[in-house]
């Protein structure tokens, strides 16, 4: 009886092992291409993920192992009595040091990724210097204001500032800036393809810095609970090459201050509505 | 303690009159106004909450030891009371660096209101000298 | 079944019931009783009674993410006829809300303190009831109005839309999430009910474990539930009232205009610019104060009972009783000052973060103390695979999953990406589920014969447990895949887009298995009713355990002793060397010397 | 097993324990929520704060602890005519506490510094006192003509403005009394011979605030008017007896930057710490009910209501500092 209950806790963990190795060939991993990041700090993050994987992998095989080992043990014993002990000084010592040890390595081990990605102090100085652009999160969709060619981006509305719904260009090979603000409720800005995440806060805006480094088309979704439609708050991030970056840019000019006589109206305001695409 | 009431019946008037003074001390310190005054190089404002909330700590403990009769009961208040002012002061500290401070930038429209405020003050200051309402 | 002869050590019997009112007519005994007891199996049922419902809503969460927008079977044209009977979005994220909501709220936190917190801490510190018993009787009582209010949220218009942490500014205005003006009203208005109803439970608990334990009973001679529940209602008292005075905030914001939560300036739903000047962090802060302690209450009491019946049922003392309390009391304070990394990508200022990042690695440390323990507790032990037994070691595998995706979520580059998505819901299920329900499993089956005189049905029970093990992991497990592929939770309709298309068949089979686990929940409720009038008697001590409880009769009655409890030595003293029996009672002073055949009495009492 | 003191009291410490972390709770958000707000109103000219009412109240409430003291030294030497005669005297000054405190709340509804109805700049508070002006028009209209003809101002149907349950929170179109055509009639009634001259009066006079109003409400669209002279404008009207008993609802208003928030952590603290007095003082009526019948039995209940009250007194020990002072 004992030894049947000792194989089915052994087939979960079996199971489970089982699979997590067996993810990454069929598919189960991380999203787009190979699993692999689309941009370095992403890589990073996924380095540390499979740091702790590797860790937390050996503790479970190791605790579940030894649990139906005991297990095991425990439904044999032919003792009239199990052993008495009210435990060891010793073996507390050594299991509190031992992981002790292992999470604090953890902890300090990851401070400096965190540090770059989000330190102000850590961002790099391009991407600070001209931000790419303000991403304004609203219900139910994105909303991205670039500067006019050749400027800079303002914390204020420029009358002749670029505007573009759920689609945001972004060159790769080097960093970027947005700012990220919301207009009504909390919204969060995941790009899962770059592993990237920040909250939009309502009062708030929040610098976020991120570097391509393989062109694509990336999803873009919301990872906070905004109200009914947070499942449809559908974007797309667009990373191409400087050069397609700078046309992109030009063709929203033109078609956002076409007066419709053919000339370019640089310097008027662009009305929202207009450049609204869908 | 029944047999020292007399003794303490004396002691609450003295803490009540303490309490009292104490009382009197923060309102003299408003009075005085130290907010617009810059003594010792500290800013007003912080001095001034300095010292009242000082003066107010004094007082907590008055009426604590004597009035709650802290000062007769057993070990168990530093048990009691030491983690639950810890957990009290921490969870101010705690979000003190989120919402005390903004580290991102802070988009809150007040922060024009008071841009405004100041420049209409300074050009009602400019046409008459009459202290103005507006902070 | 070996009976335990009370009197043998000098224990002297109670003859009348001291100091004690009888039960008085049925409304007294039954309905508004003042008996710990009563009061513990009336929280019980009602707390089943909500599991039901919160899985019935999980199943209708599940439903729409195997077969979205297909019209729900049978309950589906009935709900919503203009729709075709399918589930709308506000109705799906009213789901999740309501689902998790009654689980936290309704079960898990009072079926943990309310239950077993009410009938354990007298019985076993060996006190005749709790230090208040009308403030005992008034915590239960006040469970209704916040179900009351929960099911007025439920109904009104949308119901609450803002998740069980109601973020504002989503749940402060009424504009911003269109219908749920009043359900969002009640829904806080339930939480506080709740708050009020585990804040009396819980300065009752403390007051009586504090002054109320019988002679002999030192701090450390408690056994580990008692010590899992005092800290629980420590936790508790500390940390609820930052969550009330956050919900009463809240509900001002709502009600009175005031704006704590929310900045000026927000063009809402093309509604008017908002005035305020207030900051949406700050409601974060003061939730999380409280919900992160509140997951360890969700955690902790299990800790406790796990520790004694595992020890019971391995025959062993547990092994490391001090590092057990000890890790208990760590994990309680370090729980205060973790509760940032739940909101390490909302805007908080990153250094905090980091500090909250350490503290939440250390958090960790506590746990593996007591898992090694419950390990080496079984290693060398007589293990006896009954139901309870099998529960708690479901217990073990499912917390160690849980806590170990919990170190994931602890670093902070990898909770950038983890951070809701699926991960986050297959950690707290398998801590939440997997841990504290299979901990709950195991105690009802161990405490049953307690509370009702009669044992459970054991093929029914490992039957039920067989199946809600496999239905578990096969619901849970597939989330922590679908949270590394990026799914972010609460969406009513993933597969919009083109990342997360081919995850529809991943959630289907789970949403199979998490309608086999709902159904294996049926086998838990034939056998608790079944075993309540047909189980086999149990006499006084049918595990052979040597805790409190277990000396008095089974039901115990009105006072619960007849005799006077008197303590001599730690819970867990089972495998002692040269007894008679293998397991030596708190009542007891010494082992009677193997050669003496104890002639077992049967129940002197019922 | 346990503390040599009884349940009851260590029951009420641990609840003041908890009632220590709810006032932190609030109080902590207070402090931080200000210091976050640059510019956060300070000048009791503004916010309308009385130093001398809050430490008015701060000596009440000590001179009321030092009585619940003095009543359970009576309860202890069995004393029990001194301990009524304390406690009543406290219920007294808790009166006297309350009192204060709703001559303050008056004082703030007057100004109308309530959470969601300040004006956080010049122009808000320009076009908040237009808005109310308006009403105070508009209302008259209503009155003047529903003198003539009760039958025109039945109530608005209150069904049509009932949220309808379901889909959204959109109102239907509110049935509005249509107002124009009430003046347009009472222009007629003004016209028309027959009129009594002291009706003609009424008329004329709220024709007169109804151009009054039009105009500064011009300038005010136009922007050309400043709140100082909006203000001075609308003293003028409030002076001139003609106008003045309508005019009563118009406030005059200070932008105050912040003052919504100013006034939610106001009236959140001192209405969390008055509901505890007013729980005091249901305490304190329990054990006056009593009369005669006060006995030792009451000593630890007189002890623990104490203690609640000691703890009510701590609070305000720490609000009228942070609150008015700082
Ligand atoms: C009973 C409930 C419970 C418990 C016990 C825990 C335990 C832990 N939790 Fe969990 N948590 C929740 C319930 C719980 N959690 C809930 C409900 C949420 C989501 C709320 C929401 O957003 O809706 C959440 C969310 C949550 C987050 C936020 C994620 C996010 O939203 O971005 C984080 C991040 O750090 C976290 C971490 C941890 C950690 C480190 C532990 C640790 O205590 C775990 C410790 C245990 C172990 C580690 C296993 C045993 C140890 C060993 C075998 C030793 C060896 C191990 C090593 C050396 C690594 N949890
Ligand atoms: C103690 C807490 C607890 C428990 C026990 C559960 C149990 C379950 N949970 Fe829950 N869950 C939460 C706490 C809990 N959950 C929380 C906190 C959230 C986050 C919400 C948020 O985002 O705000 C959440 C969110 C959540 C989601 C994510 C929703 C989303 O983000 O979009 C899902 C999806 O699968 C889910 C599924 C389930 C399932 C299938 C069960 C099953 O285990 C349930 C099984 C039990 C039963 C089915 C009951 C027994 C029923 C009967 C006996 C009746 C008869 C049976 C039938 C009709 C079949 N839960
Ligand atoms: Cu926006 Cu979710
Ligand atoms: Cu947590």
């Amino acid at each position: 009886m004992g030894k049947g209950w000792c194989l089915f806790f052994l087939f979960w963990p079996v199971a489970a092992v089982v699979s997590c190795a067996a993810a990454p060939l069929i598919g189960w991993s991380f999203p787009y291409d190979n699993a692999q990041a689309a941009s370095n700090l992403g890589i990073r993050i996924d380095n540390l993920f499979y740091l702790i994987l590797a860790i937390t992998a050996a503790v479970f095989i190791g605790t579940q192992a030894v649990l139906v080992y005991a297990l095991w043990h425990g439904a044999n014993n032919r003792d009239e009595r199990a052993h008495h002990t009210h435990g060891n000084h010793k073996l507390e010592l050594i299991w509190s040091v031992i992981p002790g040890a292992i999470l604090l390595f953890l902890a300090i081990y990851q401070m400096n990724l965190w540090a770059d990605f989000r330190f102000k102090n850590h961002y790099p100085e391009a991407a600070v210097k001209a931000p790419l652009a303000e991403v304004t999160a609203r219900q139910f969709e994105w909303r991205f204001r670039y500067p006019a060619i050749g400027k800079k981006l303002q914390p204020k509305p420029q009358p002749d500032d670029l505007y573009t719904v759920n689609e945001l260009h972004v060159p790769f090979g080097r960093p970027v800036l947005i700012q990220l603000r919301s207009e009504d409720v909390q919204h969060s800005f995941f790009l899962p393809a770059l592993r990237i995440k920040q909250d939009a806060l309502p009062g708030l805006q929040i610098p976020v810095w991120f570097e391509a480094n393989k062109p694509g088309v990336y999803d873009l979704v919301c990872a906070e609970l905004c109200g009914w439609g947070h499942y449809k708050m559908k974007a797309h991030v667009i990373v191409e090459p400087e050069e397609e970056y700078q046309a992109y840019l030009k063709n929203l000019t033109q078609q956002q201050f076409y007066d419709g006589l053919g000339n370019i109206a640089a310097n008027e305001n662009g009305s929202e509505s207009e450049a609204a695409e869908k | 303690m029944s047999d020292q009431h007399d003794h303490a019946y004396v002691k609450y008037s003295s803490i009540f009159y303490a309490l009292c003074i104490c009382t009197g001390l923060s309102i003299v310190f408003d009075v005085i106004d130290l907010k617009k005054q810059n003594i010792i190089g500290m800013n007003g404002v912080v001095l001034l909450a300095v010292l009242v909330l000082a003066v107010a700590c004094a007082k907590a403990l008055f009426v604590l030891i004597y009035f709650m009769h802290l000062k007769f009961e057993g070990r168990w208040k530093y048990v009691l009371l030491s983690p639950t002012i810890v957990l009290a002061m921490g969870l101010t500290i705690a979000i003190t660096p989120d919402i005390g401070i903004h580290y991102y930038t802070n988009e809150a429209p007040q922060i024009d209101y008071l841009e405004q405020a100041r420049e209409t003050a300074a050009k009602t200051d400019a046409l008459n000298p009459e202290k103005s309402h507006v902070e | 079944m070996s009976v335990l002869n009370p009197s043998p050590t000098g224990l002297q019997p109670i003859t009348t019931h001291q100091s004690h009112h009888g039960p008085g007519n049925f409304i007294t005994k039954y309905i508004f009783s003042t008996d710990h007891k009563v009061i513990a199996i009336q929280f019980l049922f009602t707390t089943l009674l909500m599991m039901i419902v919160g899985g019935t809503l999980a199943l209708a969460v599940r439903w729409q993410l195997a077969f979205p927008w297909e019209s729900m079977p049978i309950v589906g044209p009935w709900l919503f006829p203009a729709e075709g009977g399918q589930i709308s979005p506000e109705f799906y994220t009213m789901l999740f809300t309501m689902h998790a909501t009654v689980m936290i709220f309704l079960v898990i936190i009072p079926i943990l303190a309310g239950t077993f917190g009410n009938y354990l801490i007298p019985l076993m510190i060996g006190a005749d009831d709790m230090a208040f018993p009308k403030l005992n009787m008034l915590s239960y009582w006040f469970m209704w109005p916040s179900i009351a209010c929960f099911g007025m949220s439920f109904t009104f218009a949308g119901g609450p839309a803002a998740g069980w942490t109601s973020y504002p500014v989503l749940a402060d205005l009424a504009q911003a999430a269109p219908g749920s003006g009043t359900a969002q009203t009640f829904w806080l208005l339930g939480v506080t009910f709740v708050g009020f109803s585990s804040m009396m439970g819980s300065i009752n608990y403390m007051t009586t474990i504090i002054n109320m334990r019988a002679p002999g009973m030192t701090f450390f001679r408690m056994p580990l539930s008692i010590w899992g529940l005092f800290i629980t209602a420590i936790l508790q008292a500390f940390a609820l009232p930052v969550l009330t005075a956050g919900g009463f905030m809240q509900v001002a914001d709502r009600l009175f205009g005031t704006c704590f939560f929310y900045p000026s300036g927000l063009i809402i739903n093309n509604a008017d610019p908002t005035v305020g000047g207030g900051q949406p962090l700050l409601w974060q802060h003061l939730f999380w104060v409280y919900s992160h302690p509140a997951v360890y209450i969700m955690l902790l009491p299990v800790l406790g009972m796990v520790s004694d019946m595992l020890s019971c049922m391995c025959r062993k003392p547990i092994f490391g009783y001090k590092p057990m309390v000890f890790s208990m009391s760590a994990i309680a304070s370090l729980g205060f000052i973790v509760w940032g990394h739940h909101m390490f990508t909302s805007g908080m200022n990153p250094a905090i973060g980091m500090a909250f990042m350490v503290a939440t690695m250390m958090i960790a440390l506590p746990s593996a103390i007591k898992t090694f323990n419950w390990t080496a507790t079984i290693w060398g032990g007589k293990v006896q695979f009954n139901t309870v037994t099998l529960n708690c070691i479901g217990f073990l595998s499912m917390f160690v999953v849980g806590g170990l995706s919990g170190i994931f979520m602890a670093a902070v580059p990898v909770d950038v990406y983890f951070h809701d998505t699926y991960f986050i819901v297959a950690h707290f299920h398998y801590v939440l589920f997997g841990a504290t329900l299979f901990g709950v499993f195991a105690a009802i089956h161990f405490w049953f014969p307690k509370m009702f005189g009669r044992m459970m049905n054991e093929k029914l029970g490992k039957t039920h447990f067989v199946l809600t093990f496999i239905g578990a992991n096969g619901t849970f497990f597939p989330m922590h895949f679908l949270g590394m592929q990026g799914m972010p939770r609460r969406y009513a309709d993933p597969y919009l887009h083109g990342y997360l298309e081919h995850l529809l068949p991943m959630n289907q089979f789970m949403t199979i298995s998490a309608i086999l686990m709902g159904a294996a929940q049926i086998l838990l409720f034939i056998n608790l009713f079944y075993s309540m009038f047909f189980g086999p008697k149990a006499g006084r001590n049918p595990w052979n355990a040597t805790t409190l409880e277990w000396a008095a009769p089974s039901p115990p009655p009105h006072g619960n002793f007849d005799f006077v409890p008197m303590v001599y030595h730690g819970p867990n003293e089972y495998a002692v060397i040269n007894g008679d029996k293998d397991f030596l009672m708190q009542t007891e002073k010494e082992c009677q010397p193997p050669t003496k055949i104890i002639t077992t009495e049967t129940d002197t009492s019922a | 097993m346990g503390l040599p003191i009884p349940h009851s009291k260590l029951g009420m410490w641990l609840f003041l324990a908890t009632e220590i972390m709810f006032f932190s709770a609030f109080i902590g958000a207070y402090i931080v929520l200000r210091a976050g707000s640059p510019g956060w109103p300070d000048d009791p000219e503004i916010t309308h704060l009385r130093v001398w009412a809050g430490g008015l109240n701060t000596f009440v409430l000590i001179l009321s602890s030092y009585f619940v003291v003095l009543a359970l030294e009576g309860m202890k030497v069995e004393n029990f005519a001194k301990a009524r005669r304390y406690l009543c005297l406290t219920l007294l000054l808790a009166c006297v506490f309350l009192g204060i405190k709703s001559y303050e709340y008056a004082g703030k509804f007057q100004y109308d510094i309530l959470p969601g109805h300040i004006p956080e700049t010049p122009r808000m508070a320009i076009d908040k006192s237009m808005r109310e002006m308006k009403q105070v028009v508009d209302q008259r209209a209503i009155t003047l003509s529903a003198a003539k003809l009760p039958e025109k101002t039945e109530p608005v149907n209150p069904e049509d403005t009932v949220e309808v349950a379901g889909v959204t929170d959109e109102k239907t179109e509110e049935v509005e009394t249509p107002v124009e055509e009430l003046r347009q009639q009472l222009q007629a009634e003004l016209a028309a011979e027959d009129t009594p001259a002291a009706r003609k009066k009424e008329l004329q006079t709220y024709f007169d605030l109804g151009d009054k109003y039009r105009k500064l409400n011009d300038r005010a669209l136009e922007e050309s008017i400043s709140m100082q002279e909006m203000n001075k404008e609308l003293e003028t009207l409030k002076q001139d007896p003609q106008y003045a008993s309508l005019m009563a609802p118009v406030h005059f208003l200070q932008p105050i930057i912040y003052g919504n928030l100013f006034a939610s952590v106001y009236f959140l603290l001192t209405g969390f710490h008055a509901l505890h007095v007013v729980i005091g003082m249901l305490l304190f009526i329990i054990v006056l009910i009593q009369g005669r019948r006060l006995s030792k039995k009451w000593k630890d209940y007189v002890e623990n209501i104490g203690l609640y009250w000691h703890f009510v007194d701590l609070v305000w020990i720490f609000l009228f500092p942070l609150i008015y002072i700082i």
